[in-house]
């Protein structure tokens, strides 16, 4: 049964105007979660780094993890909406923004994460190429740099990626509102009215930043996966760290992509939108990213296996049969073993079933970017200088709060900005019926063609 | 002629007294980290003597491996560093600016020798144990790196002292802490340029090899390696 | 507001979000007026004596200025003098020769000290409870000489005691002075690791009771039965040095060097042939190698006057150290003591050495005299020699005896110095019993460790850099070799140097003593001590005694010229037949032998208050900051005991916990400790730390020399724990062996 | 009664969380000592780099120094400089070593014990010796601790570098004050135009 125009309307924008009991639970148990992060952070920043785990010769592990976990994150959105964008794929309309929005608040944590880890944060601003009198500039041939500008770039662009479409639907949340939000919304809605000059301008920038947003996303993961590559470190140091990492990343991505989109259809009810096609799609898509993700570590296992150089065979028996193979062998069953029969086999392949999966594959890609930091760092090179790494509560606090973090902006979002773009909808709606799709102004054809 | 400051190692004559890891504690200021942290892998030694057991009782052979930075010339801890805190000097020195340092550590997890040491606290010294730090280094302080200068302080110190005599810098005239104090005369420092000074008559010996030379970092600390009785003429 | 100030403040408002309490300021201190003119940054040297270890090394200390919290006239302050930075070798002396090592360096440490003594103090809680309170030095003089004084007119002088450690200069000749003018007996010096037993065996295989230098730079090949000459025995810096010539000092020229021993010392570590040997059977070792050379006249069959002749049987050739014989009682191959005996005796200019372990058996003597024997037969050029000693003062006897007589009749008043007999003798000598009894105690330490926390009163000890040094160097150079060096810091705290309380006392005392004691202060006794050494041929010539004693204070010392090492002649004595060695504890219930080895890191103990020293990795296990007990891997597997689980080892005294490491240097029926941890009160660094393997010796004795045989105790090895109770601290993670080859050149 | 289904549920999702955390934990190696705090500053016994706190630790960060300095004597350099006392005067050992020492109140009284003793200041002078205490001068010049500058005067003033190059003309002032800002860019203007090295370790090890 088709929602009509006003039904949609309605539907998606009752999340803005008042909310359940339980989203103010959420709330709290997100800022509370956050607020303790934030006391950690003080904690180490008056202490020193030595509150969390690290030690010589492991220098880097839940930061960098987390780090790369949240980029890794973001990248589903973007490429998803961008890709299902310019394929046109009509069942992606509910899906883009939370997708979009996703990437852009995973982009900020990943992005505010690295600031939190270094030893003299107050001196972050050195990254940041100013001229000075000194004659210091940040030192370009670093990976770390090339982070810095990847991941402000990444966070600029996936953030008006997110911002254009939403547009139209501040017009339409500022058109029935009043007082105070009515002020508010007047100005996020730039003045749209929806002529058609309008629309036809938002069209062509949307189609532009889908274009560009991909080689984007796919250049920032692999700028981040570069800083292991770069290094000599045995395990780290191979080419195929940059397409590892960009697989990994969409991967997570869209399994927390479905996550939330679960957690959206049931919390929000948005049955109606949020239907079983979307996830039966999501779910297949999950699928090949498993497939591949297995592909590309088997491949990375075989071939410094099959090298047989020492250093890189210390670090290989220490994730497989050693200490970290308890770890190692969990990645495996929950990246692989139990998404793929969930999401092979269509009666399986539920709303439910693929959020069992998702949920799954986010646990076990935090652990595979663990698995690739730790155990190369603790037994690099010379046996003598081995170590060992234990987390510390400061750092279980400050990942934890991560979590909260993501969880408190999407829920505020919510709150700001209909979840599922209304417009798409109504959009979506009209060229159900075979005709060629018309804009809600007259006379301009719309980017998909017919159905 | 830049000087190129290097070092060489003879693995024949080194004891594993441990005198030079004392010697550079001295002379460098470097704190202890105390039990706790020792035991959380945090105790620094810009030297160390790594110990290798080869066999097993009843005849087993022991290796001892003098391990400082090796001032590559090709470091790959030098690209990685966000902000210029480790470079190349012109002399031939890996050098790290502490204040310019903002605590990444991705040298320390780009360098294979494991060599590089972070202050993860704000040193500590029960007073008056201060009063025997010198002068002449820097305290580093909390979230910096540190790591062998090769005694810096001392080939600024030779430096400024020749040229003030307006005179060349003589091979021999100071050396590291470390060399200084080490009894077998197992560590040797000097000027690689100056191809009179004993370094680079010893570094340039066929027992010489590179720790890790096959990483392409061109270490400038040349191990001699060990002899064996056979194929020494003995008298 | 400029772009970086703009950037600064943003990047500061939030930070300063997150910050939150601050603390009261450094309070200000008044700046006293500076005793001595330094230019600030620029160092003088000056020379030094490292007070270490008995090899008394000549030091260069890096003096620069700065600034110390100081007491002037009751009132705290800082005060810009003269601090010493950095201990080095003095180049001109000719026993380390600008060499230091890791303990000599570390001794800095003693002098900023935080736990050090500042001011006399008086105890007031019970004996042994460590509560003391502030006393002045006037008041704490005052009582020391009335007691002294009553104790001479009450007619028991000779109940005075004096405890030191075994000092070479003329601190011990003031003591011994001091003492034998007062009426009292001798002082009682200890020792935990003494070599007494190797002095009576050179006494008697080469007429000097002193320990023995080697030249080995001139050596080829040099066998060493357990003698831990690069780490810590004898003269460890200039056997060091010789050693690194001996390898590599002479081009084509390369020594080998065989060690001897049942666990794997520094020194083994080095060898380029370790053989695992019996423990106490060294002797019977070099005895079968002398007897395959003398069989097969390997080597000119010596005169009777020989050290062999104290051997009984060498005269036939040695009959009952056949090849065969002696792999059945030391589990050394017939192949091996032939090729080794061929070696030795065809290999050019060779060296035989023991000490340290072997000698701490019940036959440490006879294995001596055996390895002795040995040495003369294939030692061409004497690499082994004595260094003339600058006085007569024979050098000091400090055997386990000497305690006995402490403990058997205890004094009426004890004179403490740098001894700690209660940490370091075995039990059953009952030191601590004995100090309970004796009425009045003075200590002069500068710390408070276990022997003297029992004290009455301490007197604090300037600390070595703020006194007047001089020391006599019984091993380790050619010649002869008189340190001296003048105080390179004025004094920290409110403390006294010891020799010149003593005269003190002796001028208050009057009499007899003030007589026997006639000097001022301190250095004016150096002073005659060292001016007569001005006519003999030595690196100082000059004119005047004032000349001559200025010039032997800025080089550090006087040494005479290299001259021809006295001659090496055996006492006429009854030869010694074979022993073997008896262990204390039954083989059943105690299966292993037990070996406390003197420590890298903390010599016998008394350096375990040194943080550089508790952090520096030991070079085989990279312990830091603990106690471990080196198990071989298969003993290991044995008892389900792996690398790092709490391991209790008792004796029949008793028992002690620590974690275990399993190394391949050690054979399977032994367990080794390192000594030096264990302290119950020894400063902040050392106090609660470890287990202190010497509290479990049994009291075995050497035969003949009745020293301390500490290698000689049998013990039982369990298991007590996991790694988390043992809490093991490694510097190192990896402990296989070194993965793949270096790349050759 | 829908809240409290709510709140089991909630409590459900955080048991969840709790075993899943546990789960991590328990796989991972052998657990070490549990995290300890950092060695503690407070005791007045302990020296350490760090700020005393965290007011100071802003003040150096962002430069804040007194411009105007008290001093505990009103000291005129213009005075001094117009009799034609040189700087190396009180300023001794500047040519020879890295710092210019600030003279004790031994190097005043060497005059002052005859010239102008009336004066209220030269009383305070006196007094401070007759207390056998320095007279506690509040340092203009120096660098923050976290700024590691090994500055060496003696190179400078060889290499004819004059003292108000950087200390500014004093012969204007009673006072020493910081008139010209020693930062960085200043030292690396003066190094370029004079063709001198500009390479780090120059000033910082």
């Amino acid at each position: 049964m088709q929602p009509t125009a006003e039904q949609i309307e309605q539907d998606l924008l009752r999340p803005l105007f008042h909310s359940s009991g339980k989203y103010w639970v959420a709330v709290a148990i997100a800022a509370s979660l956050l607020l303790a992060g934030v006391a950690a952070f003080g904690y180490q920043l008056y202490a020193g780094i030595g509150v969390w785990g690290l030690n010589s010769p492991v220098f880097w592990a839940f930061d960098i993890t987390n780090f790369v976990f949240w980029i890794g994150i973001s990248h589903a959105g973007t490429l998803i909406s961008a890709i299902l964008r310019l394929t046109n794929a009509t069942w992606r309309r509910p899906v883009t923004r939370c997708a979009e929005a996703i990437t852009v608040f995973s982009v900020l944590i990943g992005a505010i994460i690295p600031l939190c880890h270094i030893g003299r944060p107050w001196l972050a601003y050195w990254m940041i190429p100013y001229p000075s009198e000194r004659h210091i500039w940040p030192n370009f041939r670093s990976p770390l740099a090339w982070d810095f500008f990847a991941i402000s770039t990444y966070l600029t662009g996936s953030t008006t990626f997110l911002y254009l479409p939403t547009i139209p639907d501040f017009a339409a949340v500022r058109d029935v509102s009043t007082g105070l939000r009515k002020k508010i919304y007047r100005v996020l809605a730039l003045g749209w009215q929806g002529t058609p000059r309008q629309w036809q301008r938002l069209e062509v920038a949307m189609h532009i930043m889908a274009v560009v947003i991909v080689p984007v996303a796919v250049s920032v993961h692999t700028i981040v996966s570069w800083d292991f590559a770069m290094t000599l470190v045995p395990m780290w140091h191979s080419s195929i760290f940059g397409p590892y990492f960009v697989a990994g990343a969409i991967f997570s991505g869209i399994a927390a992509l479905i996550l939330a989109m679960a957690l959206l259809r049931k919390f929000l009810h948005l049955e109606q939108y949020l239907r079983p096609i979307h996830f039966e799609n999501l779910g297949k898509l999950l699928l090949t990213m498993s497939l591949l993700w297995f592909y590309f570590t088997f491949a990375e296992r075989l071939t410094a296996w099959y090298g047989n150089s020492p250093p890189e065979m210390a670090v290989f028996w220490e994730s497989i049969r050693k200490h970290f193979a308890p770890l190692f062998w969990t990645m495996v069953v929950c990246n692989f073993i139990i998404p793929v029969p969930i999401l092979a086999i269509k009666r399986l392949r539920t709303i439910t079933g693929t959020a069992i999966a998702s949920a799954t594959v986010v646990v076990g890609m935090w652990l595979e970017r663990f698995l690739i930091v730790v155990p190369a760092l603790e037994h690099k090179f010379l046996p003598y200088s081995w170590g060992t790494y234990r987390p510390t509560w400061v750092e279980d606090t400050l990942m934890a709060s991560s979590f909260g973090m993501m969880a408190l902006l999407y829920l505020l979002f919510s709150k700001f900005v209909p979840m599922i773009s209304i417009w798409e909808m109504k959009v979506g709606l009209q060229s159900h019926g075979g005709v060629p799709m018309v804009a809600p102004a007259e006379g301009h054809v719309v980017l998909e063609g017919p159905q | 002629m830049a000087h190129k400051w290097g070092m060489v190692v003879d693995l024949d004559r080194c004891t594993g007294c441990e005198a030079c890891v004392v010697a550079c504690h001295a002379e460098n200021n470097i704190p202890t980290a105390g039990e706790d942290q020792a035991a959380r892998g945090r105790a620094k030694h810009w030297i160390r003597v790594e110990r290798y057991w080869e066999g097993d009782f009843p005849n087993p052979r022991v290796r001892f491996q003098p391990v400082l930075c090796q001032q590559c010339d090709e470091a790959p801890c030098e690209p990685v560093c966000p902000t210029y805190a480790s470079y190349h000097t012109p002399e031939g020195l890996n050098s790290q600016v502490y204040n310019r340092c903002i605590g990444t550590r991705f040298c320390a997890n780009a360098c294979p020798y494991n060599v590089r040491f972070f202050n993860f606290y704000n040193p500590a010294w029960d007073k008056p144990l201060q009063l025997q730090l010198n002068p002449d280094v820097s305290v580093r302080s909390v979230g910096v790196m540190e790591k062998c200068t090769f005694c810096v302080q001392r080939i600024k110190a030779a430096e400024i002292q020749a040229e003030a005599e307006k005179r060349e810098l003589k091979d021999g005239e100071f050396t590291t802490a470390c060399a200084q104090s080490c009894p077998s005369k197992a560590l040797i420092f000097g000027d690689l340029n100056d191809s009179a000074s004993e370094v680079a008559r010893l570094a340039s010996s066929n027992r010489g090899t590179k720790l890790l030379g096959e990483l392409g970092t061109k270490p400038n600390v040349t191990y001699l390696e060990r002899g064996t009785w056979e194929d020494a003429t003995h008298g | 507001m400029e772009r970086r100030d703009f950037i600064k403040i943003s990047a500061l408002s939030g930070v300063m979000a997150t910050l939150e309490g601050c603390r009261s300021a450094e309070k200000q201190l008044i700046r006293f007026i500076p005793e001595e003119e330094l230019i600030p940054g620029i160092a003088t040297i000056k020379p030094g004596v490292c007070t270490v270890c008995s090899a008394g090394c000549g030091l260069l200390v890096r003096v620069m200025q700065g600034e110390a919290e100081v007491v002037r006239h009751g009132q705290q302050g800082l005060i810009k003098m003269g601090l010493a930075k950095k201990l080095e070798g003095n180049p001109q002396h000719p026993v380390n020769q600008g060499k230091l090592c890791a303990r000599g360096q570390a001794s800095l440490q003693m002098l900023y000290h935080p736990d050090r003594i500042t001011h006399p103090i008086k105890r007031t809680g019970p004996r042994g409870s460590g509560e003391f309170q502030a006393i002045s030095w006037d008041d704490a003089l005052k009582e020391v000489s009335a007691h002294l004084g009553t104790l001479q007119a009450s007619g028991s002088a000779n109940s005075l005691g004096f405890l030191s450690r075994p000092l070479s200069g003329q601190q011990g000749e003031l003591m011994t002075k001091f003492l034998k003018a007062y009426g009292a007996p001798p002082p009682v010096w200890y020792q935990p690791f003494d070599e007494a037993v190797l002095r009576q065996a050179n006494l008697f295989s080469f007429g000097h009771a002193a320990l023995p230098t080697f030249d080995l730079h001139l050596a080829d090949y040099v066998i060493c039965f357990g003698a831990d000459f690069l780490g810590t025995w004898n003269s460890p810096v200039a056997q060091s040095i010789s050693y690194g010539e001996m390898r590599q000092g002479r081009p084509g020229r390369r020594a080998k060097l065989v060690q001897v021993e049942t666990r794997m010392s520094q020194t083994g570590a080095n060898a380029d042939e370790w053989i695992a040997c019996r423990p106490g059977m060294e002797g019977v070792l070099a005895l079968g190698i002398a007897h395959v050379i003398l069989a097969e006249k390997l080597a000119p069959q010596a005169p009777g006057s020989r050290p062999g002749s104290l051997i009984d049987g060498w005269q036939a050739g040695l009959p009952e150290y056949a090849p065969e014989a002696v792999e059945k009682q030391t589990g050394v191959s017939v192949a091996v003591i032939k090729r080794l005996a061929h070696e030795l005796a065809q290999s050019g200019l060779a060296v035989a050495m023991i000490g340290g372990p072997p000698l701490a058996h019940t036959n440490g003597l006879f294995n001596a005299l055996a390895v002795n024997a040995l040495e003369s037969l294939v030692d061409k050029s004497s690499i082994l020699s004595f260094t003339p000693q600058t006085g007569d003062a024979a050098p000091v006897q400090a055997t386990l005896a000497a305690l006995h007589t402490l403990s058997a009749q205890p004094p009426q008043m004890l004179l403490l110095y740098e001894a700690n007999p209660v940490f370091s003798a075995p039990p059953a000598t009952r030191v601590r019993e004995a100090l309970a009894k004796i009425p009045y105690i003075v200590s002069f330490g500068s710390f408070i460790d276990e022997t003297s926390v029992q004290a009455d009163l301490i007197l604090p000890d300037h600390a070595a850099l703020e006194s007047w040094i001089d020391s006599v160097a019984e091993s380790g150079s050619s010649r002869a070799v008189a340190s001296l060096a003048p105080p390179a810091v004025l004094p920290l705290h409110d403390t006294r140097p010891m020799p010149d309380v003593l005269l003190g006392l002796g001028r208050q005392l009057g009499g007899e003593v003030a007589k026997a004691l006639p000097w001022a202060t301190y250095d004016a006794m150096l002073r005659a001590a060292f001016v007569p050494l001005r006519t003999r041929p030595g690196s100082i010539d000059v004119k005047t005694d004032d000349d001559f004693w200025d010039a032997a204070q800025t080089q550090g010392g006087w040494w005479s010229s290299p001259s021809t090492s006295p001659p090496l002649a055996a006492v006429k004595r009854a030869p010694l037949s074979a022993a073997s060695p008896q262990f204390a504890g039954a083989a059943a219930d105690f299966p292993f032998y037990f070996l406390p080895y003197v420590s890298q890191s903390f010599a016998d103990g008394s350096l375990a208050h040194l943080p550089w020293l508790q952090e520096l990795p030991d070079v085989l296990t990279s312990a830091m900051w603990s106690s471990w007990v080196e198990i071989n891997p298969n003993t290991g597997d044995r008892l389900g005991i792996k690398q790092g689980d709490l391991v209790e080892i008792a004796s029949q005294q008793g028992s002690v916990r620590a974690a275990a490491v399993l190394s391949p240097g050690i054979a399977p029926d032994m367990v080794a400790m390192p000594v030096g941890q264990g302290h119950e009160n020894f400063t902040r660094f050392a106090s609660g730390r470890g287990a202190n393997p010497l509290s479990i010796l049994a009291p075995l004795t050497e035969q003949e020399t009745g020293s301390l045989a500490w290698a000689a105790t049998r013990v039982k090895l369990v298991r007590a724990g996991g790694p988390e109770q043992a809490k093991l601290v490694l510097f190192a993670g990896g402990m296989s062996a070194f993965p793949h080859e270096q790349e050759r050149r | 009664m829908r809240m409290l289904r709510g709140w089991r549920r909630a409590l459900l999702v955080v048991l969840a969380c709790a075993c899943t955390w546990g789960v991590v934990e328990i796989l991972l190696p052998r657990r070490a000592a549990r995290a300890s705090g950092p060695p503690d500053y407070v005791t007045t016994g302990v020296f350490t780099p760090a700020h005393p706190s965290v007011l100071a630790a802003v003040k150096d960060f962002v430069d804040i120094h007194p411009e105007h300095p008290v001093q505990p004597i009103a000291y005129t350099h213009t005075m001094h400089l117009a009799k034609g006392l040189p700087c190396t005067f009180c300023h001794v050992g500047v040519d020879q070593g890295p710092e210019a020492r600030i003279p004790g109140v031994t190097v005043c009284m060497s005059c002052h014990q005859s010239i102008a003793t009336d004066r209220p200041e030269i009383k305070k002078i006196a007094a401070y010796q007759a207390r056998g205490e320095e007279i506690p001068w509040v340092r203009v010049y120096n660098y923050s601790g976290s700024a590691h500058v090994r500055f060496n005067h003696a190179p400078h003033i060889r290499a004819g570098v004059a003292c108000a190059a950087c200390h500014s003309d004093l012969t204007k002032q009673t006072t020493a004050e910081r008139k010209i800002d020693l930062n960085m860019g200043f030292c690396i203007n003066c190094h370029t135009q004079k063709k001198v090295s500009i390479d780090c370790e120059t000033c910082h090890y």
